[in-house]
């Protein structure tokens, strides 16, 4: 795991619409730094400056100070524009604006105490039913051997590749408490909620081998939920998918 | 609590038995309400309708709500507020 | 022990707010019941929305018999005002004989209130059946634990506040209006619990 | 009866000292017990940062004290670390800060400061007290319960929490106690600040620290009780086998979970929990923002810069802080009107703590400046609050939250809030009024001593966790190196554990202080900071009573250096000419 993806900042950002997080979080920095040099120069000068010392006197009256309502005013117009120009753009690009169906790969990632289960449809692109009652150690997503439609179905435990290029829409649920599906190269994070099936759709754009990570305490187990994230080209990808689906 | 003399008191005594009989016959209506074959939402609004009526007799009447002081008052509005807003909101999680 | 050691506005009202302390004391105190049974309330709706199979409560619930507790609570809260006002009219006998129907109808919920409890258990069905016994054992159940709080204190003025009434006749209306609003509130609960888990 | 008759001759000790109903007495106690679970709660923390640093390395010296289920051979287990975590969390908020600084502070000073003899309810202030020591002995005894104390975070997610071991109902017993601890508490302080101010002390003349402890009440007051019933379902859950959390179909460890009838809602509790938890940051930070307005006062030399600006914020943060709760649960599938009504209220929430920490800053301006150790304590609040405050922005909009949910960055800035910020303030308001508290001075160079380190520390060991955070280091993680995310902040780990052991002795030159003063710190008059608020006109210690004379309110709080005055500090209840 060549280590130029992670350092101390932001890691790589291999996603079509990473950049948009990154790009807020690095602007409302800028903000945050200037406000903070901004106030506490002031400070350190009022210090230095009002300092008691012989023959200096405490005033009752100081003038009252314009530019602090005008910085205060500022700072909300700055408010308004981080949430009107940047989050709820992203965030309804995030949410509401997936791919669309046919064109995206479709995947089900499961979460569980302390594994991924990813299940692909294969080729038929029709996920075989699943139920909890099924579940073992050796069936972990409970799929039902009878129903014709799962026969291709390829499942895989934390291992998720997905080919560059080809929007991906995961539908994630958990069997047993919260977790959450956290990508850190593609800026995508979504708690994995026990009876709920939420969506979340991403593209990648370079191939390389990355990590699922769990950002939710899910029990004594959840440091070790690591999950292998691999962005294949498209040839390689099919080769890994017809392999697998021998196993 | 108008003043303490005999005559308010026995006023008052009057009023609390009108307002329980007007508490009584609320509730058998609001059971009577509960035969009709009124489709759920109809039902709830009803008997919460009914139920609020109810409350406010109570407040108003036995807890002297009537005739309380402003910082009383004040208090309870922003309880209110604050339980409305916690009633509704977790269940517009998904909206 | 300086004379400005008192604490003052115990039994007469504050000059400006109009409030002794126990009132506003008391006020605050249910304003955060207002906010437990609003955390309780919201619960059972969010609960009640997220399925389809909710069960209605007649009909499983015993409507007649919870009409009449609806009634006996209402008849306490009478007998409670009543007892206040007795105070006002400086008639302790009439005092006691309110104060003792109010701990005597509460007790009588809560017989009515065992007994339902004891015809579910009876027939296997306990908070774990299904989400609907959970939210009715859970909200009757700390509406419940309410009444015996309030009963407890109606009983402690009934038999100690009454030597207060020599000293200080003034402070024990106030505590005994005090008692009869959480009384009061805990019947405004109930007038909310009723149609909300047995008729809706 | 108006006040105990046994007054006319001396209480027996124990009815003096352990079941006391005086404010000051009760005020003192729950600041010991504050400071003292402070401590253990950093010990937790100091040894999370063994692990942190050296994952999966035995511990030296003390690794084999502690019982197999928590050590193997001084290796930490995962499940002693999340006790640990969940532990500290509970235990710094629930029973250090909330207690020092509202029942410690709060008890102690509000009655002074208000001119009151002592609280509206004193029986009820006590009770107040003991229910808190019980809830803290249930959460110190539930470590010693098998399966260990509670491991589910100190914000005990459901399905997790409702499934852990029984220490877990423990904490859910003692989280009970101290809710309606803090309950009660909240109703003496409204009737007290209500009721019992002194003659001529109207609302506009209230010192800010009574403002922020008033509207410290009302967060306590409405917000505790829905944490109350989420515990009470929580119970019920654990004990009952009910599911108002738990889901259908779930399935744990490969077996389908029996006994649970399902149907339930993971995302309710987070909901109640949170709908106390935000108020309760609020209750953390505000007494905090009120000792600090004090200290600064009294240290220029000069009014407060804006009043009223102050008290506006102050009780539009109170009232706001009720419908902030969800930007705490942007990436659990909430809808998009919802997600953005919560950001929407969450950036309106940034402007009254800009404008408080604006307005204390400008306080300066125009002063003559005196760096008291509380001084000093108060002035690095601003900077480090200032850091805080910043840091919340970007965890409040949910675009910049995906990436920075639940990483170090969030516990960077939560703890830049409560740490340099909440704690030095309380640092510096236990230096500023335990002159009152015991008629002598603390030491002003072990203060000092105190002080600089502790600053310096602080920065090292919080503003690497924001560096961690964006680089997507999650947190609750009992071991960093599993991911490669995380390997290169790896030395990060380590120089903020040995910051944090470094931030350990740094406390000792307060703890020498703060016992070796009490019997031999400088005797002091009434007024040794030469303030002009209430409390300083009473007697240090001051009697049961408080005042020798019931005090007249003739101006203001903050009336230093007025023109034409002899002295630079004319006190509230001082009669016109000084």
């Amino acid at each position: 795991m060549n280590n130029n993806y992670y350092g101390w900042g932001l890691p790589v950002d291999i996603s079509t619409t990473g950049w948009r997080v990154d790009e807020l979080i690095i602007v409302i920095h800028w903000v945050m730094a200037v406000l903070f040099v901004g106030w506490f120069s002031f400070l350190i000068y009022s210090l230095f400056r009002f300092r008691s010392r012989p023959g200096h006197k405490a005033e009752y009256h100081t003038k009252h100070f314009k530019t602090p309502t005008v910085l205060e005013v500022l700072v909300a117009i700055t408010e308004v524009v981080l949430l009107t120009a940047f989050s709820f753009p992203i965030w309804h690009q995030y949410t509401q604006g997936l791919p669309p169906a046919e064109k995206a790969l479709h995947v089900k990632v499961v979460a569980e105490q302390f594994a991924w289960n990813i299940h692909y449809p294969g080729p038929d692109r029709v996920f075989g039913k699943a139920d909890p009652k099924l579940m073992s150690s050796t069936n972990p997503l409970g799929l039902d051997p009878s129903d014709p439609m799962g026969t291709d179905d390829v499942s895989t435990i934390n291992q998720l590749h997905i080919p560059v290029g080809v929007p991906v829409i995961a539908e994630l649920s958990s069997k047993d408490v919260i977790h959450s599906f956290f990508l850190p190269v593609m800026r995508v994070k979504q708690d994995a909620i026990p009876g709920q099936k939420i969506s979340l759709w991403f593209e990648a754009t370079k191939s390389g081998e990355f990590e699922i990570a769990c950002a939710q305490l899910c029990g004594l187990g959840h440091y070790r939920m690591r999950g292998f994230f691999v962005v294949d080209e498209k040839d390689k990808f099919n080769a890994w998918m017809a392999e697998a689906a021998h196993t | 609590m108008s003043g303490h003399s005999p005559e308010a008191i026995k006023k008052e005594v009057r009023t609390y038995v009108a307002v329980f009989v007007a508490l009584a016959v609320l509730t058998v209506l609001t059971v009577g309400a509960s035969y009709l074959k009124l489709s759920l939402g109809a039902a709830i609004l009803l008997a919460l309708f009914i139920a609020s009526v109810k409350g406010t007799l109570v407040a108003a009447y036995f807890m002297h709500l009537r005739t309380e002081k402003k910082i009383v008052l004040a208090l309870l509005v922003l309880a209110v507020i604050f339980f409305v807003v916690l009633l509704f909101y977790p269940s517009w999680h998904h909206l | 022990m300086s004379e400005a050691g008192l604490i003052k506005h115990i039994s007469h009202p504050h000059p400006v707010t109009g409030v002794t302390n126990s009132k506003l004391g008391v006020w605050c105190f249910l304003a955060s019941e207002v906010m437990l049974f609003g955390g309780l309330f919201s619960a059972y709706i969010l609960l009640r929305t997220g399925v389809t199979d909710w069960p209605r409560g007649h009909e499983i619930l015993n409507v007649p018999l919870a009409t009449l507790n609806t009634m006996v609570l209402i008849t306490s809260s009478v007998t409670m005002v009543m007892a206040w006002a007795s105070l006002q009219m400086k008639s302790l006998s009439k005092y006691r004989l309110y104060m003792t129907l109010t701990v005597l109808l509460g007790l009588a919920f809560l017989v009515v209130k065992a007994f339902e409890y004891g015809h579910k258990f009876e027939h296997h069905h306990f908070p774990s059946t299904d989400n609907f016994y959970a939210t009715y054992f859970t909200l009757t159940g700390l509406h419940g634990l309410h009444v015996i709080g309030g009963i407890v204190v109606n009983l402690y003025f009934l038999l100690f506040g009454v030597k207060m009434w020599e000293k200080e006749p003034d402070q024990l209306a106030g505590r005994v209006e005090a008692a009869g609003l959480y009384w009061h509130f805990v019947d405004l609960v109930w007038i909310f619990l009723f149609p909300v888990l047995y008729l809706l | 009866m108006s006040h105990d008759a046994s007054h006319g001759h001396e209480l027996p000790f124990w009815r003096k000292y352990i079941f006391s109903v005086d404010h000051k007495v009760i005020g003192i106690q729950y600041a010991v017990t504050g400071l003292l679970f402070l401590f253990f709660g950093f010990c937790l923390m100091m040894l999370m940062r063994w692990q942190l640093a050296y994952p999966g390395q035995p511990l030296p010296f003390i690794g084999n004290l502690f019982s197999e289920t928590a050590m193997i051979g001084g290796i930490m287990l995962p499940e002693f670390y999340n006790q640990l975590g969940a532990m500290h969390g509970t235990i710094m908020v629930f029973l250090g800060v909330v207690p020092l600084a509202v029942g410690g502070f709060g008890n102690f000073v509000l009655p002074l400061q208000i001119g009151a003899p002592d609280m509206a309810f004193p029986k009820l202030n006590m009770v107040s007290y003991w229910l808190y020591f019980t809830g803290g002995v249930l959460m110190f005894a539930s470590f010693f319960v098998p399966g260990g104390a509670a491991q589910s975070g100190w914000t005990s997610y459901a399905p997790l929490s409702v499934i852990a071991s029984s220490g877990q109902t423990w904490w859910l017993v003692g989280m009970a106690f101290l809710i309606n601890s803090s309950l009660l508490g909240s109703i003496n302080f409204i009737v007290t600040t209500v009721q019992l101010r002194a003659p001529g002390l109207s609302f506009s003349r209230l010192p800010f620290f009574v403002w922020s402890q008033f509207v410290t009440s009302f967060l306590l007051l409405l917000a505790f009780p829905p944490l109350m019933a989420a515990a009470v379902l929580q119970l019920m859950d654990r004990l009952a086998h009910t599911s108002f959390f738990m889901p259908s179909g779930l399935v744990v460890n490969g077996q389908v979970l029996e006994g649970f009838a399902g149907g339930g809602n993971a995302v309710l509790w987070q909901h109640l929990f949170w709908f106390l938890a935000h108020p309760e940051v609020y209750v953390l930070i505000l007494p905090a923002m009120g000792i600090i307005s004090e200290i600064i006062a009294c240290n220029t030399r000069k009014p407060l810069y804006g009043y009223k600006a102050l008290v506006w914020s102050v009780v539009f943060l109170g009232f706001m802080s009720f419908i902030v709760w969800a930007h705490h649960m942007y990436l659990t599938g909430m809808g998009p009107n919802l997600s953005a009504f919560f950001q929407v209220t969450t950036m309106i929430i940034s402007i009254p703590s800009i404008v408080i920490l604006t307005t204390l800053i400008l306080s300066l301006w125009g002063g003559s400046i005196r760096f008291t150790t509380p001084m000093l304590f108060a002035l690095a609040f601003l900077p480090m609050f200032g850091i805080g405050g910043l840091t919340g922005l970007p965890l409040g909009l949910n675009a910049a939250d995906i990436h920075l949910h639940d990483t170090y960055y969030v516990i960077g800035h939560f703890h830049y809030v409560v740490a340099p910020g909440t704690i030095f303030a309380l640092f510096a308001g236990i230096y500023h009024w335990f002159p009152k508290a015991t008629g002598r001075q603390m030491n002003n160079f072990l203060g000092k001593l105190h002080f600089w380190p502790s600053f310096v520390l602080m920065n090292f060991i919080f503003m690497p966790m924001l560096i961690q955070g964006l680089a997507g280091v999650s947190r609750r993680l009992y071991d960093p190196m599993q991911y490669a995310h995380a390997q290169p902040t790896q030395p990060l780990n380590v120089f903020i554990s040995i910051s944090a052991w470094c931030l350990g002795l740094a406390q000792i030159p307060f703890i020498v202080n703060f016992f070796w003063s009490i019997f031999k710190g400088k005797k002091t008059d009434q007024n040794p900071w030469q303030a002009t608020t209430l409390e300083w006109t009473a007697p240090s210690p001051p009697p049961h009573g408080n005042f020798v004379k019931e005090p007249v309110v003739y101006r203001g709080p903050y009336e230093y250096s007025v023109p034409g005055q002899k002295n630079d500090f004319w006190p509230q209840a001082m009669k016109e000419n000084n």
